[in-house]
């Protein structure tokens, strides 16, 4: 049992360090981004890509890196310490899985690369209206006509929608026989007659997530991923994949630690006495470290697991349980530290008016009322219960 | 011992509770705050005509001498139907200060407030005070009979809707210094007076106000020469009690909007509400809404009470309303889902506005060192 | 709305404080009690018995005082401000009741006032082993023979069995029909043949519960509460009385106050700062203080309800699951104050040597482990939840 | 970085846990701690010939040159064996500070460990003291070559069976002074020294030791004079370490325990183990559990950095420690209902002790406060 990294991850950490010195600026490294553009973003993307480094996870034929668990999770770490962007999951983490394991070579030609380059910056078509949690009530019919599909119903939640050249869609394709043996995996081009994008605004004014209306929208046959009915088995592959980084360890300790920055601000206080000497603030903020503490070495044995040959199991939903408690904690600090200039709504609607509170308490209620997704998205926390209930504790 | 409510209270929680069924429902309010102005002078002057603004007031301003109580039970319906109109800075705080200091500008200013005709911003943070009451940077220097105020209040209630504003400037002292402080009225439009505007995340109205040079004469100081902080703090006390009953009641419908949507969302084939580990967490948000009562009830109940005991149970108050709105707001929306989120549901303006009282008059942290000083 | 006590009950008040400043002498106010002795129980209850303050809860014409809520709320604050022992919740809240209520006059009048007087110390025979908060799986028969009944089964959890003169029972009367129309309420004299008491000791060494074993008891018919088969009435009807006082809130307030006693004691920390200075205790106190108070205003709200008329419902769930939550606090606080010297086991087997730390150590973590039992007991809070999701919620 | 444990390590947690299954059942633990000694000879017996005692110790004293992860995979055994033979105070340390200061004693009395001939009671807390190991108030004045001690050393592990014990005791200073303490081995049977022996609640032996005019040499004195503190932190530490495994075995066992109940255990015509309340209580069992072993894992593996940073990760460590037992106990508790509380139950002796063990070296609040003060 040891804690240190050898010495060849840590030059590969110092690779990963100049990169990000050279390309991700110290002027970019504000925080979480909760809005941005949309070209902004790709070019990051494009650049991450031309590195090789935009696929962690993906096998290297497909143009993934080849790293190792241990590699991945400190690429992870330096990427969340620069406060980069999150790499678009929809693509890397979603769909581009799925197609490389079920797709055929055809489909994998033609998406592949696109995906890996966000050349697609594809969207997520799982969720419906009345069919959160609970996958297999999905209503979307997909009818077969001549070389396409006939496809009507409507998605929801569907983030960045509003972005999405491409969106990947759960359809009912037989809809006599129950979920698991009725369900299809379908990509369909957003610009393809028939789709309607209406924006959802969440608390605190946020555009993250949209409804996706689809009326007669015709999708090419070979649009299909693996066989007819067969969606069930690939939407829960999707959905056990990709769980590493799940806890957000990383982007929690950047968060706490700006948090520690502002309250430790003597210019922000005056005569006086700074947020940080307060016993009770501080409290909180050694509570937060402290859990942080034991979420990233559960993280790492986890880790150290799967490097073994264990795969992920369920033990990811304990990451994903207290990783999103712990970001949730953060993001409720963070309104206490903006006291009063909790209040005043400083973004979107006023325009690019300078706020009237210091910076850092623009975005606090905000994003504390954005935060409480998290515990809901991906599996309720309480669904993450249920799980570790029968696949753990077998009860 | 009672807790009985008088009729003359059953009749105005009756009257408001079928305003907001008829008048308020959560269309109408979402329309008033995408407003221009982000509040309703319709409404303002239903209320007037309601009697809701003369309730707390002697009788020698034209009030209907309410107290505490019938203040409660008026903010406990105005949170449930979740208002934005400034019953708060212009009737509570703004009308609280003026009926403490009396006078003249008391004899003006009220009865106008009691008819609808002035809403008054209410100020008394900074940018670096946080809750402390105590710390006030802004000064007003005395130039023979009048006052030259400059600084910047911050997150003024009402301010940007307001006709007047009533303000904590330095008259004396140091920057932390509990003496030395003074409480005026200023004319919203009075020459120096910049008032930065937003809405609060919630949908109220307020600003930051910046004075430069400001004019006032001794007539628009109120009380006496920096002995404002016992007022400030018996004032904003009576906010908190306030807000304590407005707290109750947004709890009251988190809880119920939560039951009711748990009930009606079905998944894996049935009502959500069956599931036991969703309806224990509905029973602690009954549970927690149940404390916030008890407490706005006696909360209200001890304003009167010798300032160290008042401020003490006011605390508590403070701590239990920080936990009740965080408890059954974030509860709520959990059980709403991704429903919950979505500006769309009034759940989501529920979980907002009880996050915006507890920042409010001082988050439950400071109230907890308050309660413990006193303890 | 008015907090104010009338002046009338301002001089019950009075009433109270003498007869307690005479007969409760300030040497006997120590703190909460766990072991004491028969004899000296069974003396209190008498004297109280005497001045017809025994049972507040009964009708005037079976020997209660015939006061109002408010009353009974003043006398149960200063009794616990004494410390003085409980009246016997046996005899007083539950089977007193049940006789009142349901017996025939006979009956009444050969056990009222016995019962009043605890000239009958009463124990309760319900829970059995395998039947915790599921009533209706009760196994304990009595088998009509003659004009007796015998009795076979065991009973557990019986609490100060091994002082006891009488037990009552609920026995299953019908072993065909379902638990609701086959139990019935028993009286059995323990001193009847066939009855065994076997001690359950508890964490911290505590002798409060036993085992009752049955064995072909015979009990006269006579001894058989309103009708057979009807006993799930009286039963539910027994659990649903005498709720007020479940909250504790004001044995929690005086043992609070004697944490907080011993935590500013200088002599007790000499050089060391005292304990109350410590931030955290502090805030651990001023937490548990504002709970205290919402609590017994909930507590008033609902004796205002009842002496409105509205009959005790399912608010006492309310008190009940906060009342020991905060029980269980405030005894978890207990250890934190006793420091090192919560470790020794420094009463019961080692006789009446001077315990090693100060008095306030010698029950710390005893105390904490015994105070477990009352999320347990009486309907645990998982229980308590459930009928107040299904009787206020309606869920 | 890895978490892989060696084959020796491997061979240790085998042996250890095949001596509890077929040795150290609950009843005979029961009966152990029912005997008047408290403790049983032959089972430290076997530990002695099982090589346990001389895991830590150097070669030089004839040990086996282990490590912390070694004591770690130990005490994790011991703790799922819920045993209540001194390991702690003699081996981990008693041992400990004798491997820190070298020199005679460490050559003379190390051996006699690790053959199991000696048993050694470990003490720093004094009445007054609280969780602080700088607050010595029992004194070692000097005379001559000689020292003669006074004072009371409270809840000293081990004491009333040990041989030798080791105590922390003033040679200078006040008595809240850093600097001035030392550490002194003394004679169980010495002249002057009486134990106030008991049994802690969770079933070992510990006493209170009473010097009075105790007289001992100047080669009774462990290390520099005056300067025993660091020494007396670092070995505290390892004693963090070595019950933080000790933790994660107590909190394994009642989260298996607890599941299996909840499987047999009927009410309302199903096992309880399928209410949702409860199994997702399980589930916090189960995180908790696991934080406790990654935990006990980072403390191991940090016990030999720079002392700042070994202080503060041991004391995140003992935080861990006390919320994991606190939560994993009361819930398993809770879940067992009336069973769980009684003496027959095994769970019942696991809560104990996890409850111990969050007092031992300091509870959560201390730790929490001494991590701050570094952070």
């Amino acid at each position: 049992m040891d804690l240190a990294f050898t010495k060849e991850n840590e030059e590969f950490r110092q690779e990963i360090r100049d990169f990000l010195d050279e390309n991700w600026p110290e002027e970019k490294r504000t925080g979480e981004v909760t809005e941005f553009g949309r070209d902004e973003y790709i070019a990051w993307h494009k650049k991450l890509a031309a590195k090789g480094w935009v696929a962690p996870s993906w096998p290297k034929e497909y143009g993934g890196p080849g790293w190792t668990p241990t590699q991945k999770y400190i690429f992870a770490e330096e990427m969340a310490k620069a406060e980069t962007f999150n790499v678009l999951p929809f693509n890397i983490g979603m769909v581009g899985p799925v197609i490389y394991t079920f797709a055929n070579e055809e489909q994998k030609k033609r998406f592949l690369p696109a995906t890996l380059n966000c050349d697609i910056w594809w969207c997520q078509g799982y969720s419906e209206p009345g069919s959160g949690s609970d996958l297999a009530s999905l209503r979307t019919k997909a009818v077969r006509d001549g070389d396409h599909y006939v496809v009507n119903g409507s998605k929801t939640w569907t983030t960045l929608a509003q972005h999405a050249d491409w969106i990947f869609c759960l359809v009912k394709t037989d809809s006599e026989a129950k979920a698991q043996e009725s369900i299809s995996f379908l990509l369909i081009d957003m610009k393809t007659p028939g789709i309607t994008v209406r924006p959802i605004i969440t608390m605190g004014g946020d555009h993250e997530v949209n409804e996706v209306f689809l009326e007669d929208v015709r999708v090419p046959v070979e649009n299909l991923i693996g066989e007819e009915n067969k969606g069930w088995t690939y939407a829960k592959f999707l959905l056990m994949h990709e769980r590493s980084g799940i806890a957000g360890t990383h982007v929690c300790k950047k968060a706490l630690s700006r948090l520690r920055e502002v309250a430790s601000d003597k210019s922000l206080y005056g005569d006086a006495p700074i947020l940080m000497d307060d016993a009770e603030f501080r409290r909180k903020v050694s509570e937060i470290e402290m859990d942080l503490m034991a979420l990233e070495y559960t993280e790492l044995r986890a880790l150290a697991g799967e490097e073994a040959g264990k795969g992920p199991g369920a033990e990811s939903s304990i990451l994903k349980i207290r990783g999103t408690e712990l970001q949730q904690r953060i993001s409720h600090l963070a309104v206490e530290v903006a006291g009063y200039y909790a209040m005043p709504f400083q973004r979107g609607l006023t325009g690019n008016e300078t706020p009237s509170g210091p910076e850092h308490t623009v975005d606090a209620a905000a994003g504390y009322f954005n935060k409480r997704k998290t515990s809901i998205y991906g599996g309720s926390n309480e669904i993450q219960r249920n799980i570790i209930a029968k696949a753990i504790l077998g009860l | 011992m009672d807790f009985l409510f008088t009729e003359e209270q059953d009749m105005f929680r009756d009257s408001i509770s079928r305003y907001v069924r008829e008048k308020y429902d959560f269309e109408t309010r979402q329309k008033i705050i995408a407003s221009t102005d982000g509040w309703s002078k319709e409404v303002w002057a239903d209320f007037a005509e309601m009697g809701l603004l003369s309730v707390p007031f002697a009788e020698e301003y034209d009030g209907l001498g309410g107290g505490a109580v019938d203040i409660m039970v008026i903010m406990e319906e105005l949170g449930k139907g979740n208002i934005v109109e400034p019953f708060l800075p212009t009737v509570v705080l703004g009308g609280g200060v003026l009926s403490e200091v009396g006078g003249d500008q008391a004899k003006t200013l009220i009865p106008q407030i009691a008819t609808g005709e002035l809403i008054v911003g209410f100020g008394v943070a900074e940018p670096r005070s946080r809750f402390d009451l105590f710390h006030v940077e802004a000064s007003a220097k005395k130039d023979g009979d009048s006052y030259v105020l400059n600084g910047r209040k911050a997150v003024v209630l009402g301010a940007p809707i307001a006709d007047k504003l009533i303000l904590s400037l330095r008259t004396g002292g140091n920057t932390r210094d509990e003496d030395g402080i003074s409480l005026f009225v200023v004319d919203a439009k009075a020459e120096g007076v910049t008032i930065e505007s937003y809405s609060t995340i919630d949908g109220h109205r307020a600003g930051d106000v910046i004075l430069e040079d400001v004019k006032v004469t001794s007539a628009d100081l109120l009380g006496e020469e920096g002995k404002a902080l016992p007022i400030i703090e018996k004032v904003t006390d009576q906010g908190i009690s306030a807000i304590a009953a407005e707290a109750m009641g947004v709890c009251r419908k988190m809880t119920e909007l939560t039951t009711a949507y748990t009930r009606e969302r079905k998944q894996f084939g049935t009502a959500i509400s069956n599931f036991q580990v969703l309806q224990h967490r509905m029973v602690d948000m009954l549970i927690h809404t149940e404390e916030m009562i008890s407490m706005a009830y006696l909360g209200a109940l001890k304003l009167d009470e010798h300032p160290d005991e008042r401020k003490k149970i006011l605390s508590a108050v403070k701590v239990q309303l920080g936990k009740s709105v965080k408890f059954c707001g974030e509860s709520a929306i959990q059980l709403h889902g991704g429903m919950g989120m979505t500006e769309e549901m009034a759940v989501a303006h529920y979980f907002m506005h009880g996050t915006m009282l507890d920042v409010m008059f001082g988050n439950a942290d400071h109230h907890r060192k308050r309660y413990e000083s006193l303890m």
